[in-house]
């Protein structure tokens, strides 16, 4: 394709300096703030077209076995890791277990746990991926970043520190310095010739490095492209999105998968009856309070099971529960909770209807999103929930401070997955036998559990997504989630820098195609 | 003899102070709610869940985390003593390197502003104590104001002012010099109204001593007398809280550090103590500790340089 | 404007005693709207010391100030005339006063233990005036201060000028401080209150330093509050009271013959040899009192064999007091004077049982004193008294003069069983030591010194002690307040037969009030015997010096 | 002796204490009875006017979700206040405690406490805070306490300085000397003496607690939402600085007034009292 797509006069060389937010402890693992940098150094098998479709990268072709249980690729021809390695089937199927088997990568092993049985190499070229049971999804979650292929010599003879700190790949880049604390200096890699079916251009990336900045302030972050100190900012603040549009080249992703959507404790607390959860949905006006917390950027989600920009999304589903305090009330009436105190809780049997909303403070939501809850708070108030906002620390949060059905009644959050079989990740019955950590409404239905996992083994992408819609539809009947938006990331770039795209699974910016004009 | 006696003394108390410093982190993020497998399992997925006890065995396993609490503690004072503060259970680095690295911009920060700071003091106090009315209102009214200036609020709007509005400085200028300016001012201009109070009250009185009226009678001029004779004594409690300052200065430069994107251990700590990676708490702890510890001993040098009574003691 | 000539005046024109080298006419100075010193003058003569005298108070300081141009802020100067060396002082700059200080007027400030900057060399110091007024260079200067602290006699000049202030005791400073005033041998010298913080014997020193200063042809303005030191080196006495002059005239005239009432009490109220047993203040008059009975039987307080030593920072043992004994009688009056640091307070504070002696004990009314635990001690503290010198210091600054009196009230033998009868006794305590009911609500702060040691005293004897401890009761008090004091004391115990072990270092005090006397030196009693015994025939060559150095009027 | 000096130069003019006095009684009056001040509440929102410019309607203008930042910056004035009064009490109490212990209980226990306060010191104020924060999560008793501990070292260490210094004075041993019990001496003597300078110094802690606080609530670790702690609105604001200026400046002016008004306050009643102790 033509390297100028981006349109201006390319120039070769020069460094992009690109302003992100969090810095991650390694450049490789699973969370999504390392898929963002590996996705620039390390290449995937597949990748994910803007059609949803999945396309070639490091595999040329790939074939199915008619049980739905083998996957086979063959390797692109010639493709050498940066330290020398020939990215041969050995090098995947090695990756694979590493992933699955090593505790490598504990997001890819989650996404295709249950399914995943084995990789191995049927020839240099040819790795062969087998499945317990049938799983379509596999291919769309196989394009995410954290199914990023390292070098298996490089990681075998390395020091932990050197495998977290520069993993090798045959990606766009490599990793030249890690300055702690202020960047990652990536150099273009000179020998590249493994890029995706996606790309657009062909060859080694243009610009000769990408400073990859960590900037915690939104206000310096956003500021720092007017002064031409950055070329590219995440995460624009929304105050700033209109006049980041009107001076800059923006892009919006919104996120596909689970949207930042309340869990509701379905095990203990007024939530256990379903008619309150209802009351609750109907009782904010979410959307209003979305766009005002975001300004109108970020888009509200009524589903709350699966994001807009998620394959198989049901968009029925989400314009339930739309505001009306009228319904809410009757519903809490009809549901016992009639009475109100002398600040206008409701209350039954003298307990009073007190919420605990835990939200992780200052990482999932930031000031807007706080803001959001705010609004919520005031209206929940009016119909007599009494919505205590709990900011959880990371460490309280990750800790598993609020992990047990007693510390908390609802609670924000999302997870970023290209496939509707997030569903099974996040719904999946929680049993003794097999806990499901992620289930944190405590909501185990079986009727929805043997539709996602029908859906999830399901070889026709419609009817998939027909059952998919389905379940869909049983968890926003029975409100055992609430939709609030759409996880987003949003980027702007200088004028002069062309060719800047996102990657469609997950939204990590590729800069291997990016050039400056003249 | 006695000399070499007491400065043995000062050394091992030194070293007592630092080691029981980083026990106490030690212990007090052991008292932390929350497993630590759960959370380095959480952050290596980006998940808020529970984890299963099967899945957390590696780490456990890995860490020693299952260890009894003493076993774990006698292994890291071990390594204290052998000059080895752990291995970060993110960064998979050991902590000497992770605080390495970040800590010479911190105390270039530090060290800087409360540089910085004193000049401001003492320029300020020099010009304006007992000057005429107007002149020490505006004095006193300044030191009272920027004393009270919260530094993340000076930070926010210096940047707003002379980085994003001006230009005159870079926003994310990292550890270069020009880029280091605001954040030094962020720290230094609360701290130089702190210690322009305390000089200027010290100032004031020592103006009224005796000796300063002795000076007077030899012919002295007005400025002579300040700056021979009133400065020094002046100076004195400035130099004994400057000690106390460049702790204060290290939770401050967390602040400058957030909001002009320059790499520190302040921000190392908030990231280490978020992700309970106690190695590196403890680590830091224990070098802002030494750090405190190196200041206070230099502080107690630069008063004996200036008041030499103590050396008799 | 009026230029200055700032060469210091010929040694040719210092003609003793003949020409005028300043003159002061009706100086008049003010702080805000009081006046403090409301119209005086006087003149200064090369090789002649004028001596201006004075309660505390009186404007002596603000005048020398004044001299010198550094009145203080605030303060408002008017004369009719002011003339150093046919100069008009008046009509001065700041540039010109600079000019002046040091050069023509040296000063030696009040509070000479003050005066030198402590984080300074004393050389540097000394030699200060000559590099203000760019005199020769480094290396000169260096060795002038060694010369200049030769010159008033310091010792070992070498060293003394490496070191700094805190280094040298209080004589040394105060020669260190003279010798910077002189150091470019100005014609006029200020000298305010030099021998106040010094003991008699460095006290005659710094005297014979001045009159040598005089004897070259300076000029000396000498202030002091202490008529004794001025009769040794004045031609001429000012006698000075609310900042006016109220006598003035050649030295042997005042002191010896004066014509104001003030002059006369001022000199009536020093204790001396003279004056035991007579009344210090009040009338101008002596009045022979009736003696007191001394009860000779068990001594009320008995020391035996004091030792205390003390362990110094540097690890060092000092004896402080050794092997001190006494006894006190009932009645009686046992004084202990010695130099500054001679143990007079440590074997007081060991005799009061708030200290623990090394070895030795005290022993009250025969019985063990000392040796109780402080349980078994505190119900028989009633029978001990304090007053200190300090009161001040002495009173919890929260309290007022009532809460004060009736706490002490209530520790004594008769606690008064209700408020009103505290308050009765208290107020008759106050009247007994020349205060009036209205000084119950005081805050001690806000009252004079001679009522605050009035207040102290009070406290004191609420218990009913048979012993008061009085560790330099008067030092700090103005001569005629002193006078009321020992007064006082004297009167209290002819009425109420208490015991005194009365410490000072004014031996004319010790001589005024005490029956026997104990010499201390370096924690060691030198003699001990009957105040005539001490005083008319002293055995010990340290008594003897102590004796030649206390200033006398009669040398004048 | 240093507790008996009385007079000491006032430094701020008259006018700045009398400004100071206002802005103190302004706030308090805001912390106590808020409805007087203002009648609106500070959680009523307003879709229809986010983002207002300050004006007469509000003067303080609006936030993002058209709350009045006036009458946010009124009702937080307890919060903030709340804690910088409970920060400063519970560090004095703990630090009476160990300041007088120190002094009072021998050489042993001094030098052991003294140590104690020396790793305090050691340890920097913003773990000390993050620990207690990861320990109570983040709320209005973990500020205070994480504030109120933070200080208390520095207090301590004046407390027995305080304490050691007074002990010397006179009226300590005149009343030992007149027969009272030693722990009457303390009681009567030793505690109100040793305590009095201390008043303006608690007082200057009073504003640097709300500074503190607003600190931690900058770092997203203060007061849980809707509160308005101040420290919290400023936290808010930060990201609007550069397009509704307000939402950081007023409360930033606000938090600097109070304490330069506490602190200017607490600097004349040292004045007055005399003798800083340090
Ligand atoms: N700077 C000043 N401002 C206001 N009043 C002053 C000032 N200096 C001195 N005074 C007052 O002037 C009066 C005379 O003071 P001065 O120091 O001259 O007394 P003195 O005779 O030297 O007493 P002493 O023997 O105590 O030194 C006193 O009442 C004093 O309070
Ligand atoms: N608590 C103490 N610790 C160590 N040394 C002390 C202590 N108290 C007094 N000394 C020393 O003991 C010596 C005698 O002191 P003391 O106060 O008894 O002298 P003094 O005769 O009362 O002197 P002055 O006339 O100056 O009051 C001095 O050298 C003093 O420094
Ligand atoms: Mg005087
Ligand atoms: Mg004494």
């Amino acid at each position: 394709s033509d390297p100028a797509a981006g349109g201006g006069t390319p120039k070769a060389g020069g460094t992009i300096v690109y302003g992100h937010v969090q810095e991650p402890p390694c450049i490789f693992g699973g969370w999504i703030q390392q898929a963002y940098i590996s996705r620039q150094v390390l290449d995937g098998l597949v990748t994910l077209a803007e059609d949803g479709t999945v396309k070639p990268w490091l595999a040329t072709k790939w074939a199915v076995s008619p049980d739905g249980l083998k996957y086979t690729f063959t390797l692109k021809d010639g493709v050498k890791f940066t330290d020398g390695t020939p990215v041969d089937a050995e090098a995947v199927a090695w990756n694979f277990d590493y992933w699955e088997n090593k505790g490598g990568n504990s997001t890819a092993k989650v996404s295709i746990d249950p399914y995943y049985k084995a990789a191995k190499a049927i020839d240099a070229s040819t790795v062969e991926i087998e499945f317990n049971t049938p799983f379509p999804p596999f291919l769309t979650l196989a394009t995410q970043g954290y199914f990023g292929i390292q070098s298996p010599t490089a990681f075998k003879s390395r020091t932990e520190k050197e495998n977290c700190e520069k993993p090798i790949g045959s990606g766009g880049f490599t990793v030249k310095e890690w300055k702690h604390g202020e960047e990652v200096v990536l150099a273009k890699n000179p020998g590249y010739t493994s890029w995706p079916a996606t790309a657009k251009h062909e060859g080694p990336a243009i610009v000769d490095e990408v400073r990859w900045k960590f900037v915690a302030d939104g206000v310096s972050r956003y500021a720092s492209l007017s002064t031409g100190e950055s070329h590219v900012v995440y995460e624009v603040p929304t105050v700033n999105w209109k006049d980041a549009q009107s001076r800059y080249q923006t892009i919006r992703y919104i996120t596909p998968g689970k949207p930042v959507s309340f869990y509701i404790n379905t095990r203990t607390g007024p939530f256990t009856d379903a008619a309150v959860r209802k009351a609750f949905a109907y009782g904010a006006d979410r959307k209003s309070a979305v766009e005002a917390g975001f300004h109108g950027v970020i888009p509200y989600e009524g589903n709350p099971a699966v994001s807009q920009a998620t394959p198989g999304y049901n968009a029925e589903v989400a314009k339930a529960y739309a505001y009306d305090p009228a319904k809410a009330n009757q519903l809490l009436d009809e549901a016992g909770w009639t009475q109100r105190n002398a600040d206008k809780v409701r209350t039954k049997d003298g307990k009073p209807l007190t919420i605990k909303l835990v939200y992780g403070s200052g990482f999932i939501f930031t000031q807007e999103g706080a803001t959001v809850l705010q609004v919520l708070q005031e209206q929940w108030k009016q119909i007599g929930f009494d919505i205590k906002l709990i900011p959880a620390t990371q460490a309280e949060l990750w800790g598993g401070k609020y992990t047990d059905p007693s510390t908390f009644d609802a609670t924000p959050s999302y997870w970023t997955s290209p496939a509707p079989s997030i569903l099974w990740i996040v719904w999946r019955p929680s049993t003794t036998e097999k806990p499901n950590g992620s289930n944190r409404s405590f909501y185990n239905n079986e009727t929805l559990s043997a539709v996602i996992q029908q859906a999830n083994s399901e070889p026709d992408a419609t009817k998939a997504n027909d059952l998919y819609g389905q379940a869909q539809k049983i968890i926003q009947d029975d409100a055992a989630g609430i939709g609030l938006y759409t996880q987003n990331s949003t980027y702007a770039v200088a004028q002069n820098l062309k060719n800047v795209w996102l990657e469609k699974s997950q939204g990590e910016p590729v800069f291997s195609d990016a050039y400056f004009t003249g | 003899m006695s000399r070499l006696r007491r400065i043995a003394v000062k050394a091992v108390t030194s070293v007592v102070v630092i080691v029981a410093a980083a026990s106490v982190t030690f212990f007090a993020q052991l008292a932390v709610p929350g497993d630590r497998a759960n959370t380095l399992m959480n952050l290596q997925t980006g998940q808020d869940k529970k984890w299963s006890v099967d899945e957390l065995a590696p780490l456990n396993e890995r860490f020693g985390f299952d260890d009894p609490v003493i076993v774990q503690y006698l292994d890291y004072v071990t390594g204290l003593f052998h000059g080895d503060l752990g291995t970060s259970y993110t960064q998979k680095r050991p902590v000497t390197e992770v605080i390495g690295g970040q800590l010479l911009p911190s105390l270039t920060l530090t060290g800087a502003a409360l540089l910085v700071a004193w000049a401001l003091a003492l320029g300020i106090t020099l010009l304006t104590v007992k000057r005429g009315r107007f002149l020490t209102s505006l004095g006193t009214t300044w030191e009272a104001l920027t004393a009270s200036l919260p530094h993340y609020w000076v930070g926010v709007v210096l940047l707003v002012v002379f980085a994003v509005q001006l230009r005159v400085f870079p926003i994310i200028g990292g550890t270069s010099a020009l880029g280091t300016v605001l954040p030094v001012l962020t720290l230094a201009i609360p701290l130089a109204g702190f210690l322009g109070q305390v000089t200027r009250d010290e100032f004031e009185q020592v103006l009224q001593q005796p000796f300063v009226t002795t000076a007077r009678t030899r012919g002295m001029s007005d400025l002579g007398v300040r700056v021979q004779h009133v400065l020094r004594h002046a100076i004195l409690p400035a130099i004994t809280l400057s000690g106390w300052a460049l702790g204060a200065l290290v939770s401050g430069a967390v602040i400058a550090e957030n909001i002009f994107g320059r790499p520190g251990i302040g921000q190392v700590l908030v990231t280490a103590v978020n992700t309970r990676d106690l190695p590196t708490v403890s680590g830091i702890v224990l070098v802002v500790a030494a750090i405190y510890v190196v200041a206070n001993l230099l502080v107690d040098l630069a008063y004996a340089i200036v008041d030499p009574r103590l050396r008799a003691a | 404007m009026t230029t200055v000539d700032d060469r210091p005046v010929g040694r040719a024109d210092r003609v003793s005693g003949t020409t005028e080298l300043l003159r002061v006419e009706n100086l008049r100075v003010s702080f805000g709207a009081t006046e403090v010193v409301g119209g005086i003058s006087f003149t200064a003569r090369p090789g002649q010391c004028l001596a201006i005298v004075g309660e505390s108070g009186s404007g002596k300081s603000v005048t020398a100030r004044t001299l010198v141009g550094l009145t203080g802020p605030g303060a408002r100067v008017s004369a009719d005339r002011i003339d150093l060396a046919g100069a008009d002082l008046l009509h001065t700059t700041e540039r010109a006063w600079r000019g002046l200080r040091g050069r023509q007027i040296g000063f030696v400030l009040q509070d000479a233990l003050v005066s030198l900057d402590q984080l300074r060399r004393v050389g540097d110091e000394v030699a200060e005036p000559l590099k203000l007024h760019r005199w020769g260079n480094r290396a000169a200067r260096a060795a002038k201060a060694v010369e200049l602290l030769a010159s008033v006699g310091v010792p070992e000049p070498e060293v003394r000028a490496q070191q700094r202030p805190y280094e040298l005791s209080g004589g040394l400073r105060q020669r260190a401080l003279i010798a910077s005033a002189i150091a470019l041998d100005p014609p006029l010298l200020i000298a305010d209150e030099p021998t106040t913080a010094l003991d008699v014997t460095v006290q005659a020193q710094v005297l014979d330093l001045l009159a040598a200063s005089k004897e070259r042809g300076t000029s000396i303005i000498l202030i002091s509050h202490d008529l004794s030191v001025v009769a040794r080196l004045a031609d001429e006495v000012a006698v000075m009271r609310d900042g006016h002059i109220v006598e003035h005239g050649p030295a042997g005239q005042v002191l010896h013959d004066p014509r104001h009432d003030y002059t006369r009490m001022l000199l009536a109220a020093i204790p001396s040899e003279h004056t035991r047993g007579t009344r210090l203040s009040g009338t101008a008059t002596t009045v022979q009192r009736a003696r007191r009975q001394v009860d000779r039987g068990r001594p009320v307080l008995e020391a035996r064999h004091l030792t205390k030593v003390f362990r110094g920072p540097d690890k060092v043992d000092r004896t402080v007091v050794d092997d001190v004994s006494f006894e006190l009688f009932g009645g009686e009056t046992l004084g202990i004077v010695g130099e500054s640091g001679s143990g007079k307070t440590t074997t007081a504070r060991i005799a009061l049982a708030i200290l623990e002696a090394t070895s030795g004990e005290v022993l009250l009314r025969g019985e063990p004193w000392s040796a109780l635990s402080t349980d078994r001690r505190r119900p028989l503290r009633k029978q001990v008294g304090v007053v200190y010198q300090d009161p001040l210091s002495s009173f919890d600054p929260r309290w007022s003069v009532g809460r004060i009196v009736t706490d002490a009230l209530a520790t004594g033998r008769r606690p008064p069983s209700s408020k009103t009868e505290a308050r009765d006794r208290a107020v008759r305590l106050l009247e007994q030591v020349g205060l009036t009911g209205a000084h119950l609500a005081s805050s001690p702060l806000r009252l004079s010194g001679g009522q605050r040691q009035r207040v102290a005293i009070a406290r004191a004897l609420a218990p009913e002690p048979s012993v008061i401890v009085c560790d330099e009761p008067v030092s700090a008090l103005d001569v005629s307040i002193q006078a009321q004091v020992l007064d006082l004391l004297t009167d209290l115990q002819d009425e109420l037969g208490v015991s005194y072990l009365f410490i000072s270092h004014d031996l004319g005090v010790i001589h005024h009030v005490s029956d026997r006397i104990l010499v201390m030196k370096d924690g060691r009693v030198v003699e001990h015997g009957t105040a005539t015994e001490v005083f008319e025939r002293p055995r010990h060559p340290y008594t003897r010096q102590l004796l030649t150095a206390v200033p006398r009027l009669g040398s004048a | 002796m240093s507790t008996l000096t009385v007079t000491r130069a006032v430094h701020l003019p008259k006018v700045g204490t009398v400004l100071s006095l206002l802005v103190v009684a302004f706030v308090v009056a805001a912390a106590l009875v808020p409805g007087l001040l203002v009648d609106g509440s500070p959680t009523a929102i307003d879709l229809k006017s986010t983002l207002e410019a300050p004006s007469w309607a509000h003067p303080f203008g609006t936030d993002d979700a058209g709350r009045d930042l006036f009458t946010r910056v009124v009702h937080g004035a307890r919060e903030s206040l709340g804690i910088g009064l409970g920060a400063t009490a519970l560090a004095f109490v703990i630090a009476i405690g160990l300041g007088f212990t120190a002094a009072l209980a021998g050489r042993v226990v001094d030098a052991a406490i003294t140590r104690v306060l020396e790793v305090a010191f050691a340890f920097p104020a913003l773990l000390l805070a993050l620990l207690v924060i990861a320990v109570r999560g983040p709320s209005l008793a973990t500020s205070i306490a994480a504030v109120g501990i933070g200080s208390a070292p520095g207090y301590a260490r004046m407390i027995r300085g305080q304490v050691l210094a007074v002990r010397q004075a006179g009226f300590i041993e005149a009343a030992a000397a007149l027969g009272h019990g030693w722990f009457t001496v303390i009681r009567r003597h030793l505690f109100p003496n040793a305590m009095r300078p201390l008043v303006a110094v608690a007082t200057l802690g009073v504003g640097q607690s709300i500074v503190w606080a607003s600190a931690l609530s900058f770092l997203g670790l203060g007061v849980a939402p809707p509160s308005s702690e101040w420290g919290a609105l400023l936290d808010a604001g930060r990201l609007h600085i550069t397009t509704s200026w307000w939402l950081e400046i007023l409360p930033g002016v606000v938090i600097v007034l109070v304490a330069i008004s506490v602190t200017s306050l607490g600097r004349t009643l040292q004045n007055r009292l005399g003798g800083a102790a340090r």
